[in-house]
């Protein structure tokens, strides 16, 4: 055995759905000690590839090797014993449950069955600890962040002892400060001897962590490359096999009159805090404002009561021109509201219904769609029809339901709904969350698009990268409140980062000058 | 009446009918728990009926004072057995879990009349030979005040129904297979990534529920009505998942919620013996318990939180 | 349909079981109905009450409740289109009958908009609620019967030809049976469900609600209005039910001691049609046909009329597992697909 | 008309044995529809039942002389009359009160058939209505209970409220009084004729309450009364504590370890009288119109000796004779409160 030793070696998987084959004969091995990054597109066959490795599915052919032995992973569990762990693309936990609850859940530590909770709680802490994966084991899991959530699915497959870990899509419902704290504890897992497979759509991310890149297109495996000789442009072409552009080409914004006036709104959370703390702001036609942050800031609640499906405890709403403080949502929308939401399966689209009765979804009521309370399902089609057309939303047809869509279709499905109403305000929350490259490209596009045939844009991200890029302006928001108002193009990433920690702007704007002092200093000495 | 009379019938007469309702309320607990709505409670209550009725007709004379025991394990038996159905058609055949839950119900008071035709010649058993009776507590009935109102006299069935609940908090939020059962009903995908048998833990959940629902319908049977006819189970089954709503799916609440049932139940019959409530008209006495228990649900307890994957089928990915 | 055929089979493996001829049963339950006008007429009647709590149950259950209360609100139909007919027998017939089924009507829908209303404002669940109020229209009708439409009796007058939904011509035709202008209300019920349902943007917005709140809330409809709307009308259709089973089959109430069986059978028909109207009329007719023909099991066959309950139930639950039967068709389709391609392959 | 050549097979219990085809000796035929609750319900239906049975037997007439027609539910009642029409029958009886609306229907709509009404009332030239004085029974019973009770206080449980249970309470409550009008009869309804609970609570409540006999008159929902007394009384077996069961014996149901606590039972005697009323019809030509009603004199109502003192049961048929000789006077509906 040499010292670079395959801990996993997957040879001609195939797997096929009926008649689709979402893996086509791919191959893929692990180095120990190494971040292996599988890239690819929407729907190329990554999550399938790994369910296979992390025995949730069974392939239809190929061959899995695990530390040079042949094997066969016919559930979780042989996979467990094997050492596998995967972190889920979404997240396996337990709502209700403790952090505890969730991580011991199939390997609980008992005597007669009864569940000795504390032995469990100690050893999750030494595991917190020894890879600084901070959680509050006592915490029920609905009420701890999307970090944590996340830290505790690590902590899942360490505390079984997996020395071969798989990533999906984990940095998807990250903050920048998250993201970079997942980047360190993977790469101390690795010092360790554990090996990673790591999927993720973020081009940087790979550039950063990993060693060697798979990439897979339409189930078939492309390429291993090796990740420090690879250019971001070079792995993004391999991936969609056409050149892609990262660059948001716009033209500077021309702002005209206000369209959005918040003034001092308040809005409580379901538990009873204040989420959003007097907070004042305004969008002009013809711009889009970012609004940037880390979750759980406030931003969701900013939207939920801008969109009517919360109420705000005091302050003003005025959207063009009318008052719409704690109207219904139907009354916003009628004033002038697009609004594509955060959480797209849960709000945006009600997936047992046909496409089409999707996409009127916010104008059914309305004609031609209906008339005197019937619908007019010929209208209905046509438009439809059209949208599927115009936007280049992929289904068979308008009469299929919207949960046959993959995610990226079903998003465009929901943004050109509340595109072509013309608002004249959209609000576009985490718009491009999970897609790949090319169906991020085509959002921004329409965003600046709508932007420049003067329509004012409201977009909340997470990423910070896709604010900077798109936004005119960006609003960050820390704890509740607009801590700064700043110009995209007078800004940068270190700057955000620290408003975003809460640091005032005439603070940010000082470190960051010293931080990149330091910075060239460090880097002319290399 | 003293008030300590008073407090004794009061506490014994509601036991007497929440025990069945217990039993059976807890049985929906363990199903729902795992994710399996089980409507058909109502059924499985009429064949545990009907099969502690045969079993303690057939074995009064081997076993004495202890067949109706016996006869609530029969009970509880062929309510796993008939649970079973609902099993099947919920977990791998993917049916609707109202519709099986109906069929369940359809066809069980169809099938214990007839085979009690086939068996008795009647469309009612008769009259039990040994019936549970009164049970008075060793020494705890001793103590004084709390005593006679509690432990003398009282209905040994109710008494067993709270110990059950009591055994099966511990088991669903205290162990292993507790925890495993909730997560198959919260988050079976979850589940499964852990190596949890999903399938399996929904099948101990609905045959549990078959079990002690069947249960539930022994004691009906053997501690109430003395006998197993159409009769037997009117729509006790039915109380029995309002009671398992209305506990919060927690056995401790489920009891509490069933023995309510039965003092809301209890004050309609007895309230004639009690002061101010004997002058109530008749009629609103009578609607008494189901009012109350809507008003209390609205203004005490409100919303009810159900186990998140409640109803829904689950696929294995394979 | 094979769900129907599957159902029948079982019956009849379980009547050999037990040593009954299920070919003799089953002659006599179709016979028994459908060689007599009369027995046609009877099933049809049953069928048109069933038609109504069938689609009761199925709109709330389409907007995510479920309405194990159109027992309690048929009942409530009942007894007030019975009270009103009494009270003003001497309104004209064309005055009277539609005022008895429109104030039956309502009351079943206000019944079960009580359950709407707390589910709507305090998230108390329907199921408890409807269960409950069950039990309190069972008392508070019999109350009505002995204390107000009799001094102390069991069983009400009955109501005048003014409030009667007799029709001479269809009685005639079917020998003497009771059905009645129902079945023409069930008709046009149905189909007026079916547009609601599908064409309306209210029947629109109690599908969209009952398949997500939220979306449906994001989309501006308002989920109270929508979860008290469709409880409202789920009750109204089961007090219609209930208005013309008392008005058209009895024409008189009488102290009940259980709900009455059209509830629970509307759920099993509800559940048999699988939600669409059309599916609902026609799955009451079989339980009507099922019901009415029962009767002709025992003495013609000397098999308990039980084994109709049994051949009821394991059709439902033959529906409401057709995905074993769906699994065992794909599977032979595609046993034969690729025994097929294989052999194209070879050619 | 076609009868099912297997019809015997629905007719269990007695005489079952003769296969051989008899269906043109009949030449008198009685049909039965049964109300809610079925020929086997060890009471009502089945007393009707089994006199129609020793009817036929009693008169050489064969099994298919006679025939039920079972119904699960109140509005089957019309469709089993005219299942029952179709297959000719010369008198079609309903037993039970609810039957009384549908049978007036169908009378109207058949003049030509010939019917009877067992413990209901209708009016027409081609319906004959067989009647109790379950009055006169319960008076009896009231009786048996005042000479029994050593608290003094007594109970009734009725089913549902109505004018049949009315006769029973009236005329127990009258018996009680006409020994001693001191004694407290406690009355209470279950509402129900299922829930066995609802009759062991209300039970539970009398006999707390010092009751210590109580009279049912509530179908399934009297087993919760005897279930309760039981309990009681093998808990405590010195307080001495009494039931006494309706329209059919049911001492089975008193057992208990130390003994029986039935103390008599009322009886109906359905098959009885529509033995009487077939016999006289066959013979003297159908009462059509009639209203005849049973009493202890054709004993169509009675009571059991049970578990009864000497004092008692000598009392209880010192009361008897007073019935018959016409000397007491007994209400049929209870004293307004
Ligand atoms: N259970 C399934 N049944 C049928 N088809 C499936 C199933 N799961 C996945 N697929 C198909 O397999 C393809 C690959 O899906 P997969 O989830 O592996 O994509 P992915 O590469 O992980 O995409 P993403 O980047 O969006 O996560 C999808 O396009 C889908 O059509
Ligand atoms: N059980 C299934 N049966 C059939 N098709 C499925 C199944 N599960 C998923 N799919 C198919 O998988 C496709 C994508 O599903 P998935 O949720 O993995 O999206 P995705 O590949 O992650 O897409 P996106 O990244 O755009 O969100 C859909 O087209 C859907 O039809
Ligand atoms: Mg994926
Ligand atoms: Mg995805």
């Amino acid at each position: 055995m040499s010292a670079v030793q395959n801990v996993i070696e997957m040879s001609g998987i195939t797997k096929e759905f009926g008649t689709f084959r979402a893996n086509d004969n791919i191959n893929l091995d692990l180095k120990r000690g190494e971040i292996h990054a599988l890239l690819g597109e929407n729907g190329a066959g990554k999550s399938t590839l790994m369910n296979i490795l992390s025995g949730l599915l069974e392939p239809t052919s190929g061959e899995i090797k695990v530390k040079g032995n042949l094997v066969k992973i016919t559930s979780p569990d042989v996979a467990n014993e094997l050492g596998i762990g995967m972190v889920h693309q979404h997240f396996m936990l337990v709502d209700k449950f403790t952090v505890t609850e969730n991580i011991m859940l199939g390997r609980e530590k008992s005597k007669f069955g009864y569940i000795d909770k504390k032995s469990a709680e100690k050893e999750i802490r030494e595991l917190s600890d020894q890879y600084g994966l901070k959680v509050d084991p006592s915490a029920k899991v609905e009420n701890i962040t999307v970090g944590m959530q996340q830290r505790v699915e690590i902590l899942k497959t360490l505390y079984r002892g997996a020395d071969i870990l798989i990533f999906d899509e984990p940095t998807g419902v990250l903050t920048p400060q998250e993201i970079e704290e997942l980047m360190g504890i993977m790469r101390k897992l690795t010092a360790e001897g554990k090996s990673i497979i790591l999927i993720t759509h973020k081009l940087d991310e790979i550039k950063q962590v990993s060693n060697r890149c798979t990439v897979i297109r339409r189930g078939k495996s492309v390429d291993t490359v090796d990740v420090s000789t690879t250019t971001q442009q070079e792995l993004a072409d391999m991936m969609v096999g056409r050149s892609v552009t990262f660059k948001v080409d716009k033209k500077p914004a021309d702002p005209k009159g206000t369209v959005l006036k918040v003034d001092q709104l308040t809005v409580k959370e379901s538990r009873g805090y204040d989420a959003v703390k007097e907070i004042s702001f305004e969008v002009k036609a013809g711009e889009i404002l970012g609004i940037a942050g880390v979750d759980g800031n406030g931003q969701s609640e900013l939207i939920q009561a801008l969109s009517g499906l919360t109420k705000s405890s005091s302050g003003k709403v005025h959207l063009a021109g009318t008052d719409i403080t704690n109207k219904k949502p139907r009354k916003i929308t009628e004033a002038g509201l697009g609004h594509i939401p955060e959480d797209r399966q849960k709000y945006g689209l009600i997936l047992p219904m046909t496409l089409e009765e999707n996409i009127s979804l916010q104008t059914y009521y309305q004609k031609p769609y209906s008339n005197h309370g019937f619908l007019n399902y010929k209208e209905i089609k046509v438009h439809a029809k059209r949208l599927i057309e115009e936007f280049d939303v992929r289904t068979p047809s308008e009469e299929h339901t919207a949960a046959s869509l993959s995610g990226g279709n079903q998003q465009k499905a929901i943004i050109a709904r509340e595109i072509d109403r013309d608002p004249s305000l959209l609000i576009a929350a985490q718009p491009t969350r999970g897609l790949d490259v090319g169906a991020i490209e085509y959002i921004h596009k329409r965003l600046i698009e709508l932007r420049d045939n003067g329509k004012a844009v409201l977009l909340m991200s997470y990423e910070l990268d896709e604010v900077m890029n798109v936004s005119d302006r960006i609003a960050v928001m820390y704890d509740g409140k607009i801590i700064s108002i700043v110009k995209a193009n007078e800004t940068n990433e270190s700057e955000l980062g620290l408003l975003m920690a809460g640091v005032p702007l005439a603070e940010a704007k000082k470190q960051v000058n010293e931080d990149g002092k330091e910075k060239v200093t460090v880097d002319s000495k290399s | 009446m003293n008030t300590i009379g008073i407090l004794q019938l009061i506490v014994s007469s509601s036991l007497i009918y929440a025990a069945p309702l217990i039993m059976t309320a807890l049985g929906g607990t363990f199903s729902e728990r795992s994710g399996v709505v089980n409507i058909g409670l109502e059924g499985i209550m009429v064949m545990g009926a009907f099969m502690s009725a045969v079993f303690n007709i057939h074995y009064a004379a081997t076993f004495g004072g202890w067949t109706p025991w016996f006869g609530l394990l029969a009970g509880g038996v062929i309510g796993i057995l008939f649970s079973l159905i609902h099993a099947v058609a919920t977990i791998n055949l993917r049916a609707d879990h109202i519709i099986s839950g109906t069929v369940i119900n359809l066809a069980a008071p169809a099938i214990g009349v007839f085979l009690t035709r086939a068996m008795f010649g009647a469309a009612q058993t008769g009259p039990l030979p040994e019936s549970f009776g009164r049970d008075s507590f060793f020494l705890l009935d001793r103590i004084p005040i709390i005593g006679p109102i509690f432990f003398e006299n009282t209905s040994g069935p109710a008494y067993f129904g709270i110990l059950v609940s009591v055994i099966a908090w511990f088991v669903l939020f205290k162990t292993k297979f507790g925890l495993r059962l909730r997560s198959v009903g919260e988050h079976p995908h979850a589940a499964e990534t852990l190596g949890i048998k999903v399938y399996a833990m929904k099948y101990s959940g609905v045959l549990l529920s078959g079990l002690l629902g069947g249960m539930g319908g022994a004691i009906q049977a053997q501690a109430i009505a003395n006998e197993f006819g159409i009769l037997t189970i009117a729509g006790q089954g039915f109380i029995a998942m309002a009671a398992m709503i209305f506990g919060k799916w927690n056995p401790l609440g489920v009891m509490g919620a069933a023995i309510f049932f039965g003092f809301a139940q209890s004050l309609s019959r007895i309230g004639v013996y009690i002061p101010i409530i004997q002058d109530i008209p008749a009629i609103w006495l009578l609607v008494m318990p189901y009012l109350l228990t809507i008003l209390v649900l609205v203004g005490v307890i409100g919303r009810a939180e159900a186990p998140a994957r409640l109803g829904t089928t689950y696929i294995k990915s394979r | 349909m094979l769900s129907i055929v599957f159902g029948f089979l079982f019956g009849a493996i379980l009547m050999l079981a037990f040593g009954y001829n299920p070919l003799l049963a089953y002659d006599a339950m179709i016979s028994g109905v459908f060689t007599s006008p009369y027995f046609m007429g009877e099933a049809l009647r049953q069928a048109t009450a069933l038609t109504f709590t069938g689609l009761g149950f199925a709109l709330a259950f389409k907007a995510g409740f479920f309405n194990i209360g159109v027992s309690g609100q048929a009942l409530a139909g009942w007894i007030s289109a019975i009270w009103v007919a009494l009270i003003l027998p001497d309104l004209s017939k064309f005055l009277l009958l539609p005022l008895c089924i429109i104030v039956g009507m309502l009351v079943g829908a206000i019944w079960a908009a009580i359950a709407g209303v707390l589910r709507a404002y305090f998230g108390t669940s329907e199921v408890i609620v409807t269960i409950m109020l069950n039990y309190t229209m069972l008392q508070l009708t019999n109350f009505i019967i002995r204390d107000v439409l009799t001094d102390g009796g069991n069983t009400s007058e009955m109501v005048g030809e003014n409030a009667s939904l007799s029709l001479s011509w269809l009685t005639a035709l079917t020998q003497n049976s009771r059905l009645n202008a129902g079945i023409f209300i069930a008709i046009i019920v149905v189909i007026l469900y079916w547009i609601f349902m599908t064409r309306t943007t209210a029947g629109f917005e109690i599908r969209a609600v009952g398949l997500n709140s939220h979306a449906s809330s994001y989309a501006g409809m308002s989920a109270k209005k929508n979860i008290i709307l469709s409880m409202f009308l789920s009750g109204a259709l089961a007090g219609l039910g209930g208005a013309i089973h008392g008005l058209g089959t009895f024409g008189n109430i009488f102290t009940q001691g259980g709900l009455p069986e059209i509830g629970f059978d509307g759920i099993a028909v509800a559940l048999l049609g699988l939600g669409n109207p059309i599916g609902i009329f026609f799955s009451s007719i079989l339980f009507g046909v099922l019901d009415i023909g029962a009767g002709f099991m025992p003495n013609r066959a000397g098999v308990p009329d039980e084994m109709a309950n049994i051949v009821t139930a394991a059709i439902i639950f033959f529906i409401g597992a057709n995905y074993m039967i769906r699994y065992f068709i794909d599977k032979r389709a595609a046993k034969k697909q690729t025994s097929s391609s294989t052999q194209g392959g070879k050619v | 008309a076609c009868q099912g050549e297997n019809a015997g097979d629905s007719s269990e219990g007695a005489g079952d044995s003769n296969d051989t085809d008899t269906e043109e000796t009949a030449d008198f035929k009685l049909g039965m529809v049964t109300d809610e609750g079925g020929v086997d319900d060890r009471s009502f239906n089945q007393s009707g039942w089994e006199g129609m049975q020793a009817w036929a037997e009693d008169n050489d007439l064969g099994e298919d002389a006679v025939k039920y027609y079972q119904s699960n539910d109140a509005s089957q009642f019309v469709s089993n009359l005219n299942t029952a029409i179709q297959d000719q029958y010369d008198i079609i009886y309903g037993v039970g009160y609810q039957l009384a609306e549908a049978i007036d229907d169908v009378a109207e709509n058949n003049p030509d058939q010939h019917f009877g009404i067992v413990d209901g009332a209708v009016d027409r030239d081609n319906v004959v209505s067989l009647n109790f004085r379950d009055h006169e029974a319960a008076y009896l019973v009231g009786v048996a209970a005042a000479h029994t009770t050593e608290s003094d206080q007594i109970g009734f449980v009725g089913g549902q409220r109505g004018v049949v249970i009315d006769r029973f309470q009236a005329g127990f409550e009258a018996g009680v009084a006409s020994v001693n009008p001191d004694i407290d009869v406690d009355v209470q309804y279950a509402e129900s004729f299922a829930d066995a609970a609802i009759g062991q609570q209300i039970a539970a409540g009398m006999f707390s309450s010092g009751v210590d006999v109580i009279y049912h008159a509530s179908g399934a929902v009297g087993n919760g009364v005897f279930t309760e007394a039981t309990d009681r009384m093998e808990s405590d077996p010195d307080n001495q504590l009494w039931v006494i069961g309706v329209d059919r014996d049911q001492e089975e149901l008193g057992e208990w370890e130390g003994g029986n606590l039935t103390l008599t039972s009322s009886l109906k005697a359905v098959g009885t009288a529509i033995q009487l009323a077939s016999n006289e019809a066959m013979e003297e030509g159908f009462q059509g119109g009639e209203n005849i009603v049973y009493g202890l004199a054709e004993d169509g109502v009675g009571i059991t000796e049970g578990n009864m003192s000497e004092e008692a049961w000598s009392a209880v048929e010192e009361a008897r004779q007073a019935i018959l000789d016409g000397d007491v006077e007994i209400p049929e509906t209870p004293e307004a409160e």
